[in-house]
């Protein structure tokens, strides 16, 4: 059916912060600029760069994690556009104690200093919300216990258990925490310290040779992240979130591709920038943070991680 | 001692060892039982030391033991039966230590053990250091230590070479001019029979009957002689024509058939 | 005292009573069948787990009951996507073990033979032999990328150096008076190796066989945490993740029949090809 | 033809020759020592590799070179975390090994003497043995919490089955001539199961310490995915969540020296311990 | 065919095992070797069959090789080296597959091999289906099946019970009698070499050296008469005499001492 369309490929996660592609390519952007894009779907944000350096997929689209900066360091991958941010506003991931520490007296995120905080894995997006946190409130990793339980489930099975104090939670699992009683939550990152959560990112070789086809490709995808925008991000007056024109159709669309109902994917709409702008100041963070927890070497230009050339 | 065999039968399982085996070992004899291949040597060897339980009929001992005697009915084993990770002297030791002996009468058992059997300059060596005729000349100390009333042995040279045997033999001869401990002796071998025993035993194939007894006249230190040699021979030859087409037919049997 | 038995130390065997039967002392030490007995440990050990279960003695989150598990299991069948995880599964185990089974032993039969291979193998192999595969995943990823190759080469490099192990000792131990009798014979170099060195090996490389069925069993689950929709390990991997623990030890249990199954064939397999031994 | 050798098929032998030398047909077969081979290919290993990212046909990503796996090693050696790491690692391999060889051990012996504990036992261990330890991570996590415990229990459970087999095919092999002699002798039940039947089974249960060591060593990956901060598996699973190949290779190089030296360590005990053999 | 063995020496790394052999081992004869445990004689017949590189000294052959030989030097061995994943004619065919033969004339060799050893009706047996007798008759068969001009024997009958002994031997009598290959044959056992040689050569400990080649008048049928008995025993006790010493030191040394 796809004839004459060029091939090419996506690693993506099944989230709603995926939602652009989703729309892009249910919409038929990527047709309309003459690509024929697979999905290709993966269970952890640390694999999808892997995969780009590894050539399995083209591009990909996740969010940021120290081993995207050491892949990039390497001159493995380089970020193109953004994808979504934790903004005020939108509730993406929540400071969470348990019952036992809130009673304790853990009721705000500044408190989190000398806590035991339950993350994924060290390098992962949860341990720089940490960072930030502590940069926020005058306090370093170095002040918190970190326990590294290399998946969400288990993060929440650490937290039930009592082994640790608080975790930073996806939205779903910490509204769930909230109402089954066992948790408090204390604050959404997004409140406390926006950034760049994700980007949308190829390897220079494919920038350098097939140029074009990243351009054709970026194209399509802003047209999925403007319609995204409108229809998710859009404010009232008040400032609350309302819902924007075609809202139910994308909603749809992402339900079908995350393979969750509506409502689910509903709650944890993350925000993103419509012209696809990175964090610029941010990404230069994330990139001197890593470097001084020692992560990601210190020889690494932040700037360099980006390809500001895609996005106008 | 005496041994006293009466109507003895063994089965394993279904299989008839040995049937209706009446035999009395006397005071002092070396009676030699030979028999073809799987005729039931060893179990009735293992019926008369206590190891194997026979299916039915009866064994008894009667008679004196000697002085300090602890285990009355002891085994000479084929393949010597050695613990690989004792020293000789240790291998010796093995057999007195469940006895209530003071540690130098203990000591002083294993020594004279040993330096009866030309031993005592390898008491630390292990099994393995030592070849098949010295591995079995422990094992005969190791039996001598605990002062045996009763001799068991189960073709105790067939596992060395000719000379070796023929070296041992020389042992056993003498052990027996020294001390006249009863013993029953299970061998394939006619030659060792005729050197060693009183009477020899001939059993049927399996399952094992007595087939007959014959008493050797000669007396054990004058059969090598060359005057002896005829009348030995006549023995050697009887016996061989009782056996060879029993020995004849255990050879050809498969063993998985 | 008539009726003393003999074979002990501290009795009066001067007393010349006419004859005393000799004492059993031997027996025991050895391991006798008993048929029924494992069926009721198996059926023991599931009435109480499931009864703790039932007698609400331990959560289900913690301990499913059988019952649970089984009709996880039963669900699974029915929806078909047990034979879809288990062909996966399979896929994988197959090829991944073939390819290193097949790698090894060539290197295996150069070590046996070779002086030369021999002194350079063995060094490597017990340098790259003790190193935990799943600590490779990601440098697997990245060389062989996020497909089935990658899953192959997991599997493929665990059942590797176990198999040149085997393979080696397997042709050490064939006895050297056959070959001596062969040359003895004049056979010439490739029919002794062909007639003597391979068959004399085999049962040895079939006991390796053994290890590295089940070292590919456990790597499957390895191999599967990357990106695998389908498979066994990828179901355990995902109902771990999820805290389902009545389809984890669904999962567990089908691994188990599994490893149970590769053994019994590998028994058939050896009692036909070495009926010999 | 003076010179033709004789053992031949095709030689003219009814030419009535006065002598012929026997032909030599035998040699071969035997593998002998190359001291310097094994040195030489690891120095040529290692050079090829180097040189392969130096010139750069590989890139340092994908593989990185020996020298930057040395640096990664020198900066975890200057900085203390080297010993952190092995410290933690270690800790819980002793722990873990010791708990699951001392149960393994008693459930083996069991097994081994008692004919109602082996009907029981060889279903139950066939059947939980080739579970891959690995996806009960979950269920261990549950049971035993995210701590040291739960780590304890992986390599534990893992050490466990193993040892037990091992163990009661040792005794099994233990020679029935030895006990014989020893019941002919009088000895009692507990003596003959010290002196005998004990050092028997040693060299068996020697054997499965080497194979439940590198077990340990395999689990000890497994077991620090479960939140641990400190631990040779911690850094390599970081290192490779972080994409530092460098360091994902130095914390293997490090694994792979471990198990080479429990090896050695083991090599060591049975020569102590087995020089009667 | 003769057997010319000339100033043969031999050493492993530095043990000297064999020093300055001068024999000859004449058409049709049989030579019988004894010598302690240890001395070299493994090593001799190893050389002799082009198995072995001696390390100094020559070893040749010279005379007629019976129609169809295709294996003039052929050994039998202590352990028989069936291959035991063979069936008993398939261990004969082993030998013959290499050469250029026809179907017909493999199968009838193989047939006749057997036939001639009462094998026949176990061909299809697996080596552990048979007792060590029958086992070694098969590698009797196995040689014989390449037409040997000269056969090796080490030690044939030493891993055999006396009994079975007994019947091989008189098979080996009957096989010279047929047919008079030239054969060396080492063994510890004099009564063996007394029974079949026409010659014994008896080596010294090692470093084995000829200490005396000992010549049997009695034709080898009548050795079991009761009247060439005393002779025998004569011979036995003078080669007895001459290896009793190195024997038993052979048998006294320590493995790794
Ligand atoms: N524990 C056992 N269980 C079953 N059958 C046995 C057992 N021990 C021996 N047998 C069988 O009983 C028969 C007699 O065995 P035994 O060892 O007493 O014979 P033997 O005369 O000593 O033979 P050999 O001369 O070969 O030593 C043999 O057929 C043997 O296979
Ligand atoms: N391949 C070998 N390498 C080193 N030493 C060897 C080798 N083969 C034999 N020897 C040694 O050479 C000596 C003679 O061995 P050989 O087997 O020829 O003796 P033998 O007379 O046949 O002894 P036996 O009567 O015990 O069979 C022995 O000390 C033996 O340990
Ligand atoms: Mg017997
Ligand atoms: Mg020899």
């Amino acid at each position: 059916e796809a004839q004459g369309l060029e091939k090419t490929s996506i690693g993506v996660l099944a989230l709603a912060s995926s939602g652009p592609i989703f729309i892009a390519k249910s919409k038929g952007y990527f047709e309309k600029e003459g690509l024929d894009v697979d999905l290709k779907m993966f269970t952890s944000a640390q694999q999808v760069p892997v995969a780009v350096a590894s050539g399995d997929v083209d591009f990909g689209v996740t969010g940021l994690t120290a081993g995207f900066y050491n892949l990039a360091s390497k001159g493995a991958v380089t970020m193109i556009a953004a994808q979504s941010r934790d903004e005020p506003g939108f509730q993406l991931s929540a400071y969470v104690a348990t019952k036992a520490a809130h009673d304790a007296g853990l009721t705000k995120p500044a408190d989190l200093k000398g806590k035991r905080i339950a993350i994924t894995t060290v390098g992962s997006t949860f341990h720089y919300m940490v960072g930030l946190l502590g940069q926020k409130h005058g306090f370093t990793v170095k002040d918190v216990t970190m326990v590294a339980m290399q998946d969400v489930p288990k993060m929440v099975a650490a937290f039930k258990g009592g082994q640790v104090d608080a975790v930073i939670a996806p939205v779903t699992v910490a509204r769930q925490l909230a109402a089954e009683g066992s948790g408090t939550i204390l604050g959404w990152v997004g409140d406390e310290t926006p950034w760049q959560l994700g980007a949308l990112f190829t390897s220079p070789k494919t920038v350098a040779q097939r140029r074009p086809l990243a351009e054709k490709f970026v194209s399509a995808y802003l047209t999925g992240l403007a319609e995204y925008h409108a229809a998710f991000n859009a404010k009232d007056a008040s400032g609350a979130v309302v819902k924007g024109p075609g809202y139910d159709e994308l909603l749809a669309i992402i339900a079908e591709a995350t393979k969750q109902k509506p409502e689910v994917v509903a709650a944890g709409l993350p925000y993103v920038e419509p012209k696809g702008k990175l964090l610029v100041d941010d990404i230069v963070n994330q990139v001197k943070f890593w470097q001084s927890e020692g992560q990601v070497d210190k020889a690494l230009d932040a700037k360099s991680v980006m390809d500001l050339t895609f996005v106008k | 001692m005496r041994l006293i065999i009466k109507d003895l039968c063994h089965r394993y399982d279904d299989l008839v060892v040995l049937d209706g085996i009446d035999l009395t070992v006397q005071e002092g004899e070396v009676l030699a039982v030979i028999g073809p291949s799987g005729c039931g040597k060893s179990t009735l060897l293992g019926i008369a030391g206590g190891i194997v339980a026979p299916t039915s009929g009866s064994i008894a001992v009667a008679g004196a033991v000697p002085d300090g005697c602890l285990n009355p009915i002891t085994f000479i084993f084929q393949d010597f039966a050695l613990l690989p990770w004792r020293s000789v002297e240790d291998n010796l030791s093995l057999v007195l230590e469940h006895h209530p002996l003071s540690a130098a009468e203990r000591r002083e058992r294993i020594e004279s053990g040993l330096r009866r059997m030309g031993l005592w300059d390898f008491r630390k060596a292990l099994p393995k250091q030592l070849s098949g005729g010295m591995r079995q000349r422990v094992g005969i100390a190791r039996a001598l230590a605990v002062r045996p009333a009763m001799l068991l042995l189960d073709e105790p040279l067939s596992a060395l070479d000719a000379q070796t045997r023929e070296l041992l033999m020389e042992d056993f001869l003498s052990l027996w001019q020294r001390e006249r401990t009863t013993a029953l002796y299970v061998t394939h071998n006619l030659d060792e029979a005729l050197r060693l025993a009183d009477r020899v035993v001939v059993l049927s194939r399996r399952p094992g009957r007595l087939r007959e007894i014959v008493t050797i006249e000669e007396p054990r230190d004058q059969r090598l002689e060359p005057s002896a040699q005829a009348h030995l021979a006549e023995v050697r030859d009887r016996l061989w024509h009782l056996i060879r087409a029993e020995a004849q037919l255990a050879d050809r049997e498969i063993a998985d058939a | 005292m008539p009726d003393t038995p003999l074979t002990g130390t501290s009795l009066p065997l001067q007393d010349r009573s006419p004859s005393q039967p000799v004492r059993f002392r031997g027996g025991g030490f050895t391991v006798k069948g008993h048929r029924w007995a494992a069926l009721l440990a198996f059926v023991v050990l599931i009435a109480v787990w499931e009864s703790t279960n039932r007698f609400g003695l331990v959560s289900e989150l913690f301990l499913p009951p059988p019952s649970a598990v089984a009709s996880a299991l039963a669900a699974m069948a029915q929806d078909g996507s047990l034979w879809q995880h288990l062909k996966a599964s399979l896929m994988r185990i197959g090829v991944g073990w073939v390819m290193g089974t097949v790698a090894g032993m060539a290197v295996g039969f150069a070590m046996g033979i070779g002086s030369v291979a021999r002194a350079v193998g063995v060094p490597l192999v017990s340098a790259f032999f003790p190193i935990p595969k799943i600590a490779l995943l990601p440098l697997f990823i990245l060389w062989f990328g996020i497909g089935e190759p990658s899953k192959f080469a997991t599997i493929g490099f665990g059942v590797f150096f176990p198999t040149v192990i085997a393979t080696y000792s397997a042709i050490d131990s064939v006895p050297r008076n056959l070959i001596r009798m062969a040359q003895s014979f004049g056979l010439p170099w490739a029919s002794i190796l062909r007639k003597i060195v391979l068959p004399g090996a085999l049962p040895g490389i079939l006991a390796g066989f053994r290890i590295t069925a089940s070292i590919a069993l456990i790597l499957v689950v390895a191999a599967e945490m990357i990106g695998a929709e389908y498979g066994i390990g990828a179901f355990v991997l995902t109902a771990g993740n999820l805290m389902l623990t009545d389809q984890l030890l669904a999962g567990v249990l089908v691994l188990s029949l599994l490893g149970l199954t590769i053994g019994t064939v590998l028994s058939i397999l050896e009692r036909r090809l070495l009926k010999w031994r």
